[in-house]
This record gives structure tokens, sequence and C-alpha cells, in this order.
């Protein structure tokens, strides 16, 4: 199978236009994945899938990632020799960034026809908050149908071409998207019997007075 | 929900849905199937609309017994997760826990000794046996046998279980497979025992194929019913028996070769028509063919150490990274989808649940067939609602 | 023996009413049911026991089946009342129809010998009756079968025509 | 030909019909509140704590509230709160010890993790499965009495990794107690110094502070 | 129980009589009648009712064995005191009955349908002397009765006002319409052979033996063999029983029209069930099985109503044993089965019933040809229609990767 890199250099050459980068995997697992931006993307996925030398027609997984808004702080050192000829004065100088989160949806896919696989590609959404929107991929691979829904659901990715977009994890009327970060839980506590840690606080949130019974530690005869 | 919009993607015979009132005709019926219905295997629902008996338009209902197991993943310590994998499909947990623990070794690229590998071997095919023989039992239950397929299947059915508890303590929640190895060894006599349960499983499957494979009801009642195309199948992400029934030559044990497997001689069977009695009956072939794996493996079984020696238990952090890794479990392909930040707990934690994306064709199977059928295809897809809604 | 043909007479009567009268179609039906057992029991009262219980047999066993598959298959809503008074047209067939059964029946009536003294019913077997229904009676009885013949291949071509054009069952 | 098949079936329920008389292979019920199984050894559910001795438990538990099982339980069922004081344990060693340690055994799913991250072999896998309770907050909330069990109830469960477990114990206190002995020895030959402060608990993490109790 | 006994008879055979006329006996004669008539229905519900109970605890006994498991063991020695605790549970279990149900309907229907089936007993001739009533036309009696119950079936399903419960009232009609024609076939050329449409008169035409060895029971004959094969088929629909089970479709349809019944009406519609198989098991025992004739002349000192009991439980024991073993069917492979297999195959039998009574003087080589020719009569159409039946469907082999 052609390497992430030669597929992208194909990719480029067919579609002059498109944004195709590379993002490489630091682990041991190596599996590099293509982003693609979201314009053509469908055009691209439809590629993959009917060019023969690839012929991706298994999209086994898709998900999504939800990366937050990030405060990176870079530390840049500054050295400045000394005139008077001793030790260079280094300088740390700190600047606080802040990386613009996004959602991100990944599809590994796999060749059934060629036996071979995984191409993992990516797409990311310009904001995690109006901008959500990316092409669906199920006019592609029907694979992506429920999956596709499943992201929407739990991340909040409105796919836009998708046959039937409705929840298919939570109900209907549910409002928030629990896989993101910075989802909180609704307050629906009901009394368990250790209550310690977060449960401790919801319990007396709950609870003020008297606080339930907990078991008491009584010395047995 | 309109009748007027039948999912465009459906493209089986009847997909088209008439008008709900019709002069000649009388009303469409529409009828919610679960979540408490005896035969949706837990708490799946079906929207099915019945022309006659004739189910004209079905859409499946998920979420009853969502947990969102992957939000708890991704809260939980690499270790910690390993349990809850035992519950995403609690008939498999073997298999659940071997493609997390290998999941998270390529994430952290770690080795196996080589007994782990053929214990791995071994205890996947055993749930591979365990599983297309419950399924084979409440597929015919689905067509309405009395509880007599069902019995037999879970009489073998606990001799496997009981192999899983002398082996992991827990019948069904086994929680045996470790980053690196499997927790402990397995006791003395365990492996006679696997070894003789294994011999005996081929005059069980003889038997069961006696009551049921060439009974004319069973025939007539799957024969042609249900038909999945090849490339239906490979565009829907189907995979697993599903896939093989449909013609389609694609079983990761041969294709990704992980663990031992290229080490094994075995054959994948194949199906060609894709309906329900192919389905039913590559499960059948598969596990014979599982019975000449686990004979090999219980064959060459090294001695050796069990846990790679270098695996952590207590503060395992992965470098940064990112994998996904499948198995062929045997419900389809399930797989992981890891992202490590270098955190103790996974930075994403992902299920690619075979049942879920094999529901994903459903409507297609059903749509023209008698609600009879619809019950019956949704026995042969084999789900657990457990890995569906997580 | 009088007071159990008056009372069969008017639960006869009383049901056939009833389900003339009756909103609800369903209730109209099985109100039928129990007319024609109603008729059964009158058989059996005047001793043909094998009319009767084919009577039961063919009207209650079968004929209601039908009727009920008729008006479960073509209502439209399973609330809804049985269907108004229709229009001048119809309401003149179902006239000139009820006119016309009365006219053979009254016929039928005033012709068979009442007057003749009402002594033991003659102990007609099976037997006899096979042999009357093979021998005078085999024209009628052709007949008959021929008519529900042609019936039963009308209603045959009926239900087949509207398949045309739809999908048949998946092989 | 039609309904050969149907016959197959046939002979082989009427096989299993009379099997189920005379063949213990095909008739596997067992009669439960009666009849047992024989559980095997690895059986586990729920957990329990080990004590030494059988008539002090709450002195002789091996537990020295590291509170390490604690932050490692996935559906965190366990509660612990660590004395203020220290007491000796079996060994005569000042110990921490857990004021409080519950177990949700509502919460619980008999995972083992608790047990196989622990470091000092305190706490195991029981085997008790009729928990039944008609309370379920507190008939099924177990506290450290109910929960202490002694060694040589671990031994009866699991007679194979107890007998492990007291071997390694054992050489680890013997290495302890020759480590001491050499350091005694060390002491004495500079007898100059002070007199040696109680070693540390050996918690291998840091401690996070006392949850106070709810009530 | 009308006919006299006579003295050579045993004691045993008579004893049901002498009960009787013990209880009966001091009466005037109208009174009398009225009351032997009253004690035979008490007799009648007794015995069904009470083997209703143990069939029911047969049934799962038998299937629990089957399926390598004891089944019910725990109310009494062996179980035999659960259809008393679960009579007391259906007794004493809340009547719920839907909203929006028919009120009237849903509580008549399992009445009706319990009515109907008992009226069925009536004709039945349980021993020599045993038969409640005695009617020249019996046999159409029995199914008249019989045909109704589907009636109360669909009552049932329309009048629960549930979605599963209508599907199952349209099943139930189609179904009976479907069987109700074998059914009927298959019994006429028994009537066409013993020319009588009473059931004593089908028994007594059974009695006798040949070579004082094969007793004359119809099912001893080609044509009586197929008969006996396509009733009981029938018999199995009529009955809802499993394989044609689909009114009640556990799997598909909860539990069909019973779906919103519960307590004592539902107990009812079980009830009802049992006796109709009970009838219907009757009903074949009296018109092939040679009723309460006993199979060999030196066993004829066993009482008859013994044999009957003998036979009639042997078929329940059939039904059982079929009910453990096989899938359901499908409506449509249900209606098919009666119409493109069952009804040719019963008109077809109905002409080598004719073709065997108007060749019965043959003997000697040509009584061989007889049966040849009536053999190829029953299995000729069998295989060709069973061949058709089954058509594409059939055992494939697979290939591997």
């Amino acid at each position: 199978m052609e390497t992430p890199d030669q597929i992208r250099d194909r990719l480029l050459s067919r579609f002059p236009g498109a944004a195709v980068s590379l993002i490489s995997n630091p682990g041991p697992a190596a599996q590099h994945s293509l982003l693609l931006d979201a314009a053509d993307a469908r055009a691209i996925a439809t590629f993959l899938r009917d060019d023969p030398g690839l012929q991706l027609d298994f999209c086994s997984n898709v998900t999504g990632v939800d990366w937050p808004d990030r405060e990176i702080v870079e530390t840049t050192r500054t050295s400045t020799p000394d005139p008077a000829g001793g030790p260079a004065k280094v300088v740390e100088q700190k600047t606080k960034r802040l990386q613009p989160g996004c959602l991100e949806v990944v599809y590994h896919l796999y060749s059934v026809a060629l036996l071979h696989g995984p191409v993992v590609l990516r797409l990311r959404t310009g904001n995690r908050s109006d901008q959500v929107s990316l092409p669906s991929l199920t006019p592609v691979w029907r694979a992506c149908e429920f999956q596709e829904r499943e992201v929407f659901d739990l991340f909040g990715v409105v796919f836009e071409g998708h046959p039937d977009l409705r929840r298919i994890l939570m109900w209907d009327g549910f409002k928030d998207h629990p896989m993101r970060k910075d989802y909180v839980e609704p307050d629906d506590y009901e009394w368990e019997p250790t209550p310690h840690g977060d449960v401790l606080a919801k319990a007396k949130r709950h609870y003020p007075t008297p606080a339930p019974a907990v078991v008491k530690e009584e010395p047995k005869p | 929900m309109s009748f007027s919009d039948p999912s465009p993607l459906s493209a089986a015979p009847g997909a088209s849905v008439r008008a709900v009132h019709d002069e000649f005709h009388g009303d469409l019926l529409e009828v919610s199937m679960g979540p408490h219905h005896p035969s949706t295997h837990g708490v799946f629902r079906m929207m099915v609309t019945l022309d006659g008996e004739t189910v004209v338009k079905l859409k499946p209902v998920f979420g009853y017994l969502h947990r969102n197991h992957e939000k708890i993943g991704e809260n939980t310590s690499y270790l910690g997760s390993m349990p809850y994998t035992d519950r995403l499909d609690y008939l498999c947990s073997m298999t659940n826990n071997w493609a997390y623990a290998l999941a998270v070794e390529k994430l952290a690229g770690q080795a196996v000794p080589e007994r782990a590998e053929y214990l791995r071997v071994i205890l996947a095919e055993l749930t591979r046996l365990l599983n297309h023989t419950c399924l084979a039992g409440f597929l015919l239950q689905d067509c309405g046998a009395s509880g007599t397929p069902l019995m037999y299947a879970f009489r073998e059915r606990e001799k496997i279980l009981d192999l899983f508890e002398s082996l992991s303590g827990s019948r069904m929640m086994c929680n045996y497979q470790r980053f690196g190895g499997c927790r402990v060894d397995a006791p003395a006599g365990w492996l006679d025992a696997a070894r003789a349960l294994t011999d005996g499983y081929g005059s069980f499957l003889d038997e069961y194929e006696a009551l049921l494979t060439g009974n004319e009801i069973l025939m007539a009642r799957t024969q042609g019913i249900g038909c999945l195309s090849a490339k239906l199948a490979v565009s829907a992400g189907v995979t697993g028996p599903l896939l093989r029934a449909a013609g389609v030559a694609y079983d990761l044990r041969k294709v990704d070769g992980y663990g031992f497997y290229p080490r094994f001689d075995f054959r994948v069977p194949l199906g060609a028509h894709g309906d329900t009695y192919d389905r039913y009956m590559v499960r059948v072939l598969e596990m014979r063919e599982s019975i000449r794996i686990l004979q090999q493996a219980l064959r060459d079984i090294p001695a050796g150490p069990i846990m790679d020696p270098k695996a952590k238990l207590r503060g395992f952090r992965p470098k940064p990274g990112e994998v996904y890794s499948r198995i062929e479990g045997p419900k389809g392909e399930i797989g992981f989808h890891l992202i490590s930040e270098g955190g103790p707990n996974p930075y994403r934690y992902r299920v690619r649940p075979p049942s879920l994306i094999n529901l994903t064709i459903l409507e297609d199977l059903c749509l023209g067939h008698s609600i009879a059928d619809a019950v019956v295809i949704l026995g042969s897809i084999d789900i657990v609602l457990g890995e569906v809604d997580r | 023996m009088n007071a159990v043909l008056i009372l069969i007479a008017l639960v006869t009567v009383g049901t056939a009413i009833a389900a003339m009268a009756g909103r609800n179609l369903l209730h109209s039906v099985l109100l039928l049911a129990l007319a024609w057992t109603g008729v059964a029991a009158f058989y059996l009262w005047a001793g043909a026991e094998f009319a009767a219980f084919a009577q039961v047999l063919v009207y209650v066993g079968a004929i209601s089946m039908v009727v009920l598959f008729a008006v479960l298959l073509t209502r439209r809503s399973r609330d809804e009342a049985a269907p108004g008074p229709a229009g001048q047209s119809r309401a003149l067939s179902a006239v000139m129809a009820a006119a016309a059964v009365a006219g053979v029946l009254v016929g039928a009536i005033l012709r068979s010998p009442l007057a003749a003294s009402p002594g033991p019913a003659p102990a007609v077997t099976v037997r006899q009756l096979g042999a009357e229904l093979m021998g005078p009676y085999a024209a009628a009885l052709l007949a008959v079968g021929v008519l529900l013949t042609v019936a039963l291949i009308g209603a045959v071509v009926l239900a087949a025509g509207d398949r045309t054009g739809q999908p048949e069952d998946n092989p | 030909m039609l309904g050969s098949g149907l016959l197959q079936g046939l002979a082989v329920t009427a096989k299993n019909f009379v099997g189920s008389f005379h063949d213990p292979k095909r008739f596997v019920t067992t009669q439960y509140p009666e009849e047992k199984t024989r559980l095997p050894e690895a059986y586990r559910n729920f957990p329990f704590l080990v004590s030494e001795n059988a008539e002090d438990p709450m002195g002789t538990l091996r537990c020295v509230a590291c509170q390490i099982c604690e932050k490692e339980c996935p559906p965190q069922c366990i509660y612990i709160e660590k004395s203020k004081d220290k007491k000796p344990d079996a060994s005569g060693k000042q110990q921490i010890y857990p004021a409080v340690f519950d177990i949700d055994t509502a919460v619980c799913m008999s995972c083992q993790i608790c047990v196989e991250v622990c470091p000092f072999d305190a706490i195991k896998m029981d085997q008790v499965f009729e928990l039944a309770a008609t309370d379920r907050f507190t008939g099924l909330m177990l506290d450290r009495h109910a929960l202490a069990k002694p060694n040589s109830y671990f031994h009866q469960l699991h007679p194979t990794e107890a007998a492990e477990v007291d071997d390694r114990l054992a050489t680890e206190r013997k290495a302890a107690e020759e480590k001491a002995r050499a350091a005694a020895a060390a002491k004495a030959a500079a007898a100059a110094k002070p007199p040696a402060v109680p070693p540390p608990p050996p918690a291998v993490v840091p401690l996070p502070p006392p949850v106070p109790p709810a009530a | 129980m009308s006919a006299a006994a006579t003295t050579s008879e045993s004691f045993l055979e008579r004893a049901p009589l002498l009960l009787r006329d013990a209880v009966t006996g001091f009466l005037p004669e109208p009174a009398r009648w009225l009351a032997n008539s009253l004690l035979s229905i008490v007799a009648v519900l007794a015995v069904f009712g009470l083997l209703f109970a143990f069939l029911t605890l047969a049934e799962r006994k038998i299937l629990g064995r089957v399926q390598n498991r004891p089944g019910p063991n725990r109310t009494g020695w062996f179980g035999l005191l659960q259809p008393f605790a679960d009579g007391i549970k259906m007794l004493t279990k809340e009547d719920i009955v839907p909203r929006a149900a028919d009120q009237l309907l849903h509580f008549l229907a399992p009445v009706t349908l319990l009515a109907l089936s008992i009226l069925t007993f009536a004709v039945i001739p349980y021993g020599r002397h045993l038969v409640p009533v005695e009617l020249d036309s019996a046999v159409l009696y029995f199914f008249a009765a019989g045909a109704a119950t589907e009636l109360a079936i669909f009552m049932a399903g329309w009048a629960s006002h549930n979605k599963y419960a209508l599907l199952a009232a349209m099943r139930a009609l189609a179904q009976l319409i479907s069987y109700e024609l074998p059914l009927l076939l298959s019994f006429v050329p028994v009537v066409l052979a013993t020319g009588t449409l009473s059931t004593t008169g089908i028994v007594a035409a059974q009695g006798g033996w040949k070579w004082h060895l094969i007793p004359h029971w119809i099912v001893f004959t080609p044509w009586g063999a197929a008969g006996f094969a396509i009733f009981m088929v029938s018999a199995l629909a009529e009955s809802n029983r499993s394989p044609f089970d689909l009114p009640e479709a556990e799997s598909e349809l909860i539990a069909g029209h019973l779906t919103e019944y519960s307590g004592f009406k539902y107990a009812l519609f079980f009830m009802a069930e049992y006796f109709g198989m009970c009838a219907l098991s009757g009903m074949a025992v009296t018109l092939f099985l040679g009723g309460w004739q006993a199979p060999l002349p030196v066993l004829e000192f066993i009482p008859s109503y013994v044999w009957f009991a003998g036979k009639l439980l042997t078929l329940l024991l059939g039904f059982i044993w079929i009910r453990a073993t096989l899938p359901r069917l499908r409506i449509d492979q249900l209606t098919r089965l009666a119409w493109k297999f069952l009804v040719p195959l019963a008109l077809v039998n109905l002409g080598t019933a004719a073709f065997w009574s108007l060749t019965s003087a043959w003997s000697g080589p040509l009584q061989l040809l007889r049966w040849a020719v009536a053999l190829v009569l029953v299995a000729g159409p069998f295989l060709l229609l069973g061949r058709g039946l089954t058509a594409g469907l059939g055992p494939r082999t697979y290939r591997y990767a």
C-alpha cells in the first residue's frame, strides 16, 4: 500500500486546489493521518473509494475528537552573551497563546478488495460553537450513517448531506453533547450510600441538612 | 416521523412507502416493537410500519442502554477501562478484553509472551463458540421453536462459561487480559478440560444440526429471507459472519493476522446468498473451524510466562500517540481507537461496536418481508444491546 | 315446544335487528353470527339436525369470518362508525334487492303446504340427504357449485389484479 | 423428501428426552438451594479485607489505608478514611490503619482491580454470592467489620494464591528483618547517633487529604 | 350414556353405568333423564378439567426433559401440585382490562371460547357405553362447534385494542379459514367408508379384526393413514399449537390475542386451548384410531374407556413432542401449506377412499393390486406436492475462502 505521504501527494496532484496535510502520529503504532479540508472532503473520499490503486471501500470507524481551546505556554530562552566574557545570560520569556479548539472527525478506511489499510482521514470544524458543520461521508460509505449520527449526537458536529441526522443514543429532547470535554452532567443526583469525593459534594448540595444517614462505623461486639 | 421520506439509501424492494391511508388497502399499521418486546434481544426498539404484515418501513431506535461507555473510558485509567469492556458485548468479554489490550499494547508498544498469545487465541475461539452457539439458539427461538434449541445451546455455553470461570474467576465479566499478557496463568488441569470440551463440541454440533439444519420449516423461514448483497455489505461496514455470509472473504484473523492466527490452519466459510440461512450456516461452519484452531492451539501451547515483565500495572502512562486497532470478534470487527496525551487516562477512547454498525442494514434487509421475518433477520444479525448502546 | 320456538325467533329477529341498527360494525358482524346461530337453532327445533349443523359450520364458521375480513380490510379507521345513510340510488337498489328477496321468500312460503298437520318430523338420515342431493337435485347442486367457483375465481382475479405492478415478494 | 428433516429433529428431541433420565451429560441441572456446584478456586465475587488474626480482626488488618484501591477502583465503590493515629499491626509495627473502609457492593463489579493494585496483599476477592438484602442502601454497604476476614478464610477460598501470598510476605518480612538487623548492627557500630525514627508508612503514592465524613 | 349394558361384559366395563344408576336410579323417568345428562356434563367437565390441569404439568415436564431440565418439581411430590398452584395464582391475579378495549367483547371472548370448546366434548364416544349425546350427525356437530372458536379468538384480538392483538386476530382468521377445509375434507373419506356421520356408528364400523390380529381401524388403510396425517396437521393448526401457533407467536406478537389478558381470563383461554386440543385428539381417535376399540382381541378385557384414554394421551404426547421440536411457520407459508398441499392431498385422498371402497370385493392377487394402487395414490401426490412446496429450499454446500 502507498504510504500516507504518497497518498497525500497523489491527492494534491489530483485535486490541485485542495488542502491536504499529513498529521504524523508520534506513537509506536505510527498510524499517520491525512487532514482534509471540508470543502473537498467528499470528492476526495469518493476518489479514495474508487481509485483502483487504493479502493478504500470499507469505512471501518468514524469517530469524533473534541479539542477544546487550549492555552499554550511557550517558553523562549534568549541568551545574551555577557560582554564581560562571563557565562551567557539566559533570559526566559513565557508567552501565552490561545490555540483555538475544534471538533475533529476521524475516519478509518480499509480496503476489502485489496486487503490493506488503514488510511486515516481527519476533518476539522472551524470552532466548537458556531462553525460545526462538516460534509457527511455517508453518501460515500453507508457505514458512516450511524456513526456520524453518533458523532452528531455526542459531539455536536453537524454533517451536511447526511440522510437522517437525528440523535441516536441520547433522546431527541436532549440538549448538550456529552462527549465534549467541557460537558457538565446534569444535576440529577440520587442519594448513594458511598458519599465521598464528587458524590459527597453533590450530596451536600442536595441534602444540606440533615445529611443522609451514612452507615456509621459501629464497633461490633 | 413522516411516512413520505423513506431513507433515500434504502435500495431494498418495497422501499417506496405508500400513503398511510389508502382507500382500498386500509391503514398502514405503525408498531413500536420494543424496547420491551421479547425478541429484540434486550432493550432494542424498532419502529415498524406494516402494510398488513409486510414491513414497509423500519427505523431502529437506540439508546435505552446507553451509559456513555466512551466518556467513562476517558475518565478512567487505562487499566480501569478493562472491566468495562466486559460489559460491551457481555457474551464476548474475552474478545473485547483482547481487542482493548491489543489496542493499548499497540499504543504503548508492548510485547506479549508466547503463552499469553496462545491463551488469547484459545479464549477468543472459545468465545466464538460460545457466541455462535448462543446465536443459533436465539435465532431458532425467534423462529418460534419453544426453547429447545436455546436450552441445548445454553447447556453447551455453560460448559464454556465454566472454563472461563475457573480461569478468570467470573463467568461473563472475565476482565482477564492485561496490557502485555494475561492476568493469571491457567490453573492445573484447565488445558485438559479445554481439550475435553473442544473434542466433545463437534458431536454437539452434529446433534444440533440434526435437530435443525435440515428442518424444512427452518429452511422455509430462513432461505431467501433478508438477502444482503456483497456490495451493500462492504459499503455499510458490515463485518463478521454477516459479511462472509454475503460472500465477501474478509476475516481479520486472515487479513490482519493479529495474535498467532497465522500459525494456525483454518478456513473461512463463505455464503453465496447472504440470506438468513447463510448467516446461520456460516456461523455453524465457523464453529467447526474454531474447533480446529482450538485443537491446534491446545496442542501447541508452550510453557512460559504469561505477562511481559516490563508491563506496569500501576502508573501506566503511554506516550502521546494514537492508535486504531481491531480484531475479529464473534460479532464482527471490534476496534478500539485510543488517543493518548501522555496522561494516566486516554484522551479519547472510542469503541467501534460491530453490533451497532451491522444494524445499519437492518431496514434494507427487512423491507418487503413480513414482521415474522423481521424478527428472524434481527436475530441473524446478532446484536447485544450492551454494545449497541454502550 | 312453542315457547322454545318463540324464544328462538325472538333471539334471531332481535339480533338481526340489532345487527342492522348497531353503529359498531364489528358488533354487527358478531350479532349477525348470533342470528345465524338462531336460525340453526330453529332448524334443530324442527328436527333437521344436519341442516342446523351445516348452517353453523358454514355461516358462523366461514361466512362470518369472510365478513370480518372484509370489514377489517376495508375500513379506514377502527373507531369510525358504520357508514351513514347513503345516497338515493344506493337506497333504491337496496330496497329493490330486499323486495326481490322478500318476493321469493313469500312465494315459497305461500306455496308450501303449511296447513298440513304438524306431525312427527320425518326421520331423514344423512344417507338419504346425500342420495337426494346426488339424485333429483344434482343439477341444482352443480349449478350452485359452478356459481361458487365463478365467485371464487372472480375474487382471485380481483385480488390478483391489484397485485400487478407491485414488486413480488422477494424470493 | 418433505418431512425428513422434521422427523430427524423429532428423533433428536426424543433422544434428549430419554437421555435426560440417565445421562448426566445431558441432564445438567443443579437443584440450587439444596445442591450447590463447587466453585472453582479462581471464582471471585466482592472483595474482603485480610486480617492476620481472627480474634482481633480490626487490630490485625493488613490494610494501611494507602488508598490506592480507592483511587484505582473503576466504579469508585471503595471509601477509605485514614486514621489520625497509628496502631501496631500484626507484626507489631506502628502503622496507619483505615478508620473507615466501606465497600458499596451495590456498585462493586467484582473486577478484582483493587486486589491487583494493592501492594500489601490486604484486599482479596471473596466468594460470597448470596448477599440479597431488603435494603439497598444499608444492606449492601459493607463496612470494615463486615469486610474483615481472617487469613485462614483466604486460605480456604484460594489455597494456591494464599500460599503464594504467605510465602512472599514471609520472604519480604525476613528480608526486612535482616535489613533491620543489619541496620541495628550498623547503628550499634555508630552508637553516637540519635535513636532511629520509626520507618515511614510504605505508601507509594502521595496521599490525598482525608475526606471528612459526610455525617 | 344410553346403550344398555349386556351382561356378558365385565364389571369394569359397566362400572360407569352402574355408578350412574346408583346415583340417579331412584328418580322418576323425566327427572332421571335430566339428572343423567347433568351427571354426564359434570363427569366430562371433571375428567377433562383434571386432564387439563395435569396436561399442563405433563407438557412442562416433558418439555423440560426434552430440554434437559427437570421442569416444575417444587410444588408437591414431583411437582404434582403445580397446576393447582398455578390455578390459585391465576385466580388471585388482577384482571386488567385496557381502558380503550371493547369491554363487552373483551369479557365475552374467553367465555365464548371456553363454552364452544366444551360443547365439542358432547359427541365423543369415550367408551362402549359412554357417549354424552348420541347425534345422527355428530361429526358435523363437532366441527360446527369447533369452527366457531376462532371467532372467539378474533373477538379477543379485536377487543383488546392492541396492535399485536389485532395482528393476531387477523392471523387467527386466516388460519381458521385455511385449515377448516383440510380438516373437513380429511374426515369425509371416513364418512364415505362408514356411511354414517354418527360417532358411535363410525367407531362401531371400525370394530373387529382381520385374522384376529389387525384391527379394522381406518388408520390401517392407505387413505386412512393419509387422512389421519392431514387431520392431525390440521388439528395442530386449529388448536393453535406449535408449529402453527401464529396467533400467539411469542417472538413476534408478544402473546398475540392474549397480550391484554391477565388473571382468570387468561386461564380460560389457556384452558380452552387445551380443551380444543383434547377434543380434536378425541375426534381423531374416534375417526381414525378405532375409538374405544381394543387393538387386539386378547386385550378386550381392559375396559373400553381405558383404551380411549390411552389413545388420547398418546396423541396428546405427540402434540407436546412436536411443540418441543419445531420452529414456527410464517403466516403465508401456513396458508400455502393448507391450500397448496393439504387441500389437494385431501381431495386426492377422497378419490383414493372411493377407489378403496369400490374395490372392497377384490381378493387374492387383486388385493395386492388394490394396496399398490392406493399406496401410489397416497404417496405420489404427497411427493409431488411436497416437492412443489419445498421448491428452492434445501441444504446447501458452502465454499471456503
